[in-house]
This record gives C-alpha cells, structure tokens and sequence, in this order.
C-alpha cells in the first residue's frame, strides 16, 4: 500500500481503523485478530496525538503504511513527535490490574492492550521520526 | 398468611452505547457521565449489545465514573460483544463492574 | 464518526410480591406503597412472577399508586401469571400499566 | 359438606379460599375454574367483612357451606349484616374500566370481578341472613 499521511488530531483515529480495517478483510485476517489489531493501532495513535504533540504543543502528522507479505500484515505509524518508545514504559502490573477502581489511576492501559493485542510489536526512532510497528499473522485460527 | 413482598428504592442512570468508543468519541461518553453525575445515581446500567469497539479511552471514562460517582455506584454492563467483554477482562475492569445479560 | 449516545436517569422503586394478595395482605403492600412514594419514584416496577393470587383489594393499591405517586409514574407489572393478568385486562388496568416479560 | 363457620374478619379470608380450594380440587374443577371461584369468593366476603360488618359497626360471622352435586360445585356463604343484595348494585360501565388510572375511583371492581368469575351468582336474603351463592360447572375445559 501507499502510505497515507493524516493530521495527529483525534478525528483521524476512526479513518485510520478505517484503512487498516479494509485492508485486513482484504487479506482475510480473521474477525478477532482485525478487532485486536485495530485497538493496538487505536491507541498508539491515540498516545501520539495526545502524549507525543499536543501535550509538547506540537501539531504534526501520523503516516500510515500497511504491507502485506510472508503471510503476515504489517502496520506501520510514523510521526515526528519528540522520540518516545512504548516498550520501555513500566507496564501496570497485576496488581494494578486487580486493585478496585476506586483506586486506580485513570490511565496506563494503553501500551498494555497494545502489546497483548499483536503477535509482534516493535519501535524504532529513524530518520529523527518515531516509528511503532505492529504485526499480526493472517492465516491463525 | 402466604405473602411476602420486598422492596427497594434507588436512582438510577441508564447509558445506551452505539458505535464505537476511541479518544474522539469518549469525550462524548464523558460528558454524558458528568450530566448524570450531578444527580448522584446509584446505578449505572450501560447497554452496550450496539457498542462494536472501544479503546482505552472509553475503559478511562467507566473509571472515572466510578471515582466521580462514589465508590457505592454500582456499574452494570448489559451484553457486551466478546470483543469489549475481553478488553474488559485484559484491563480488570470485570472485577468493578457487573456484566449481565439482562438488567433486573 | 459512528458513535451514538442516549442517556436517562431517573428514580425507580422496584417492588418484589410473593404469595398472595387479598385485603389484608394488600394493607402491607398498600404501606410499602406509602413509604415508597415519599421518594417521588418515576417508575414503579412490579416482579409479580410468584405472585399467585391478586384480589380487588390489590388492584386498588396499584390504582392508589398511580394517584399518589403522580400521573407521570410509569408502572411496569413484569411476567404476571395467567390468572393475574386475566383479572388485570377484566378490571381495565392494562391499558394504565407496562405489563412486560422483562424489565430494560 | 358440614358448614364451617369463620370470624366476619379479613385473617379469615385465608382459610375460607383455603377450604374452597381443597374441595374444588377434590372433585376435579380445573386449575382456571378453581382460581376464578376462590376470586369471586375472597371479593363477596370481603364486602361483607368490610361494608357489611365494619363500617356498620357491627361483628359477626361467615358461613361457609360447600355442595357438590349435579356435575357442579356450589359454595353459599351466611351472614349477619345488614342485607345487601350484590347484583342490585349498578356495576361500573365500559367507560369506567376505560379511563386512565388517575381519573378512577379506587374501588367498584369487587362485585363486577365476582359475576364474571363464576358460572351463577345468586343472592337470597332468608331467615334474616344474607346468603351468597355460587355456582361452577365441573368439568368444562
Ligand atoms: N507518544 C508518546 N509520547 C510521550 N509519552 C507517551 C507516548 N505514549 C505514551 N506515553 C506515556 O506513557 C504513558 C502510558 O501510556 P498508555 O499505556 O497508553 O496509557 P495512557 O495513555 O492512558 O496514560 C502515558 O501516560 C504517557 O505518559
Ligand atoms: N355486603 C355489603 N354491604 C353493604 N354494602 C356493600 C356490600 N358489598 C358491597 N357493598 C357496596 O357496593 C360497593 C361496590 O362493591 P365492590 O364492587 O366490591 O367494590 P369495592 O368494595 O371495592 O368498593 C361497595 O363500595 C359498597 O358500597
């Protein structure tokens, strides 16, 4: 696929699930696993927008590139927010997890989902961009 | 004599949800939230058989519900899609919140 | 965006009747119906479903609910036995009252 | 069956649907039959309790008697009250059971329910008593 570029505002979110999405029945990922990797993107989006430039005051773009090969589709989001990698954030623990809601921070759910919902997930900082890269299997059960 | 009755009173603040629910849209769920916040419900019921999708974002809400509410808010989740029901599972949100089939 | 949202709060007084209901048991069911209105409740939900008998006297205390809980109490009368519900339609009450399988 | 006599108060209703509930299911009356007569029953002894004993100030008792003969069931209840003639009584009209809850006035469904639950109703006011009589085919569907 080309890569498309939209603005890292909230309102691109649901035309980015939309893109993946298509692209995922076209390839015949199954329902669950198309389900799953949208929420990943979702909310690795979401962090950009929110965590990487309008928390900096920063506006920019999320590129989205979507390839399919080796039997496995390969998402990839491309931005220039100041470089962060979501897998050396401290993951909440069970014990975050069992507490009452009374007592939980609101957030830090995110890079959780993101990780459980993707056969593989990768970061990489090149070209002074940040890129988050997700992979699914097509073909699983 | 053969009789027994039983009774209870209580208010409570129904959310019908239909779509999907990512950071754009929970701003929406988060109002409605604050709105029924004011009149200090003690039920939640949301009915989400309609809701095919939501993000963290919309998981942020129902905790914010529960802190914004009081602690004795009872949340009630009726027919999630097996989608949601997992996000709920993943995040322990199913240990807060009574998802039901049916609201009684 | 394809996210919908519809949101109602309100006061509910839900009440359980086991047995049967004749003039003296509708004096307990006619006080619950006193305690309960104080709270000003938009809905009155009835779980009849083992309640076996209703006389007269019963009905009146569904009648004396309407007119002491306002005009705007919706009442709902759910899952009615066959014989309740025939004495609810011979006595025209159906056409004031819900009478459903279920509650939502 | 030999006539039992009960107290003219509302903790007898209990026991006199009770008696008429065994005898009916003795002889066979089917379950709907069976309901329909212990209703007209509970509603006519209700008014004698209520209007006929207490609002006249007076105490005294209900006989019950209960004969089966001639493929039906007939129960007769006795009193002391004042006399009352139920089916002289005008019965609410279409209109009234039509109207809105709120427009209503609470009671008048006691006498109506009795006339339309049983097969015969009879009233007879002999040897200055009121005598209730009711009639139910046995063995219809
Ligand atoms: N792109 C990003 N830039 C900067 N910080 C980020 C980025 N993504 C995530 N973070 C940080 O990581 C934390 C955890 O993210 P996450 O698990 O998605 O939960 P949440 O966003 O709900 O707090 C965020 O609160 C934020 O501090
Ligand atoms: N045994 C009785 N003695 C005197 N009045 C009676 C008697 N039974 C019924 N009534 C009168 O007939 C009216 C209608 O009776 P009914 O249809 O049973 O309705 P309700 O008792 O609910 O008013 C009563 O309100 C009462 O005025």
């Amino acid at each position: 696929m080309e890569r498309k570029t939209f603005p890292g505002t909230l309102d691109s979110l649901e035309g980015i699930r939309q893109e993946v999405k298509e692209e995922s029945q076209r390839v015949g990922l199954s329902k669950k696993a198309t389900y799953n990797l949208l929420l990943a993107i979702d909310e690795i989006a979401t962090n950009i927008i929110m965590h990487g430039y309008e928390e900096n005051d920063k506006s920019g773009v999320i590129d989205l590139q979507i390839d399919h090969r080796d039997n496995q589709i390969e998402v990839t989001l491309e931005d220039d927010a100041p470089p962060f990698d979501p897998l050396q954030h401290t993951l909440p623990t069970e014990e975050f997890f069992n507490k009452p809601l009374e007592e939980r921070p609101i957030g830090g759910m995110g890079i959780h989902l993101t990780i459980n919902a993707v056969d593989k997930f990768r970061y990489e900082f090149a070209n002074q961009r940040n890129r988050n890269i997700f992979v699914v299997k097509v073909g699983d059960a | 004599m053969s009789f027994h009755i039983l009774s209870e009173a209580k208010k409570i603040a129904k959310i019908t949800l239909v779509g999907e629910i990512d950071s754009l849209s929970a701003r929406e769920f988060q109002k409605e939230i604050e709105k029924l916040a004011t009149g200090s419900p003690d039920e939640l019921i949301l009915y989400v058989e309609n809701l095919t999708f939501i993000s963290s974002a919309g998981l942020r809400v129902l905790i914010f519900a529960k802190q914004k509410m009081g602690t004795n808010l009872a949340i009630y989740i009726v027919k999630p899609q097996e989608s949601v029901l997992e996000t709920l599972e993943k995040t322990g949100l199913q240990h807060s919140v009574n998802i039901v089939d049916q609201y009684l």
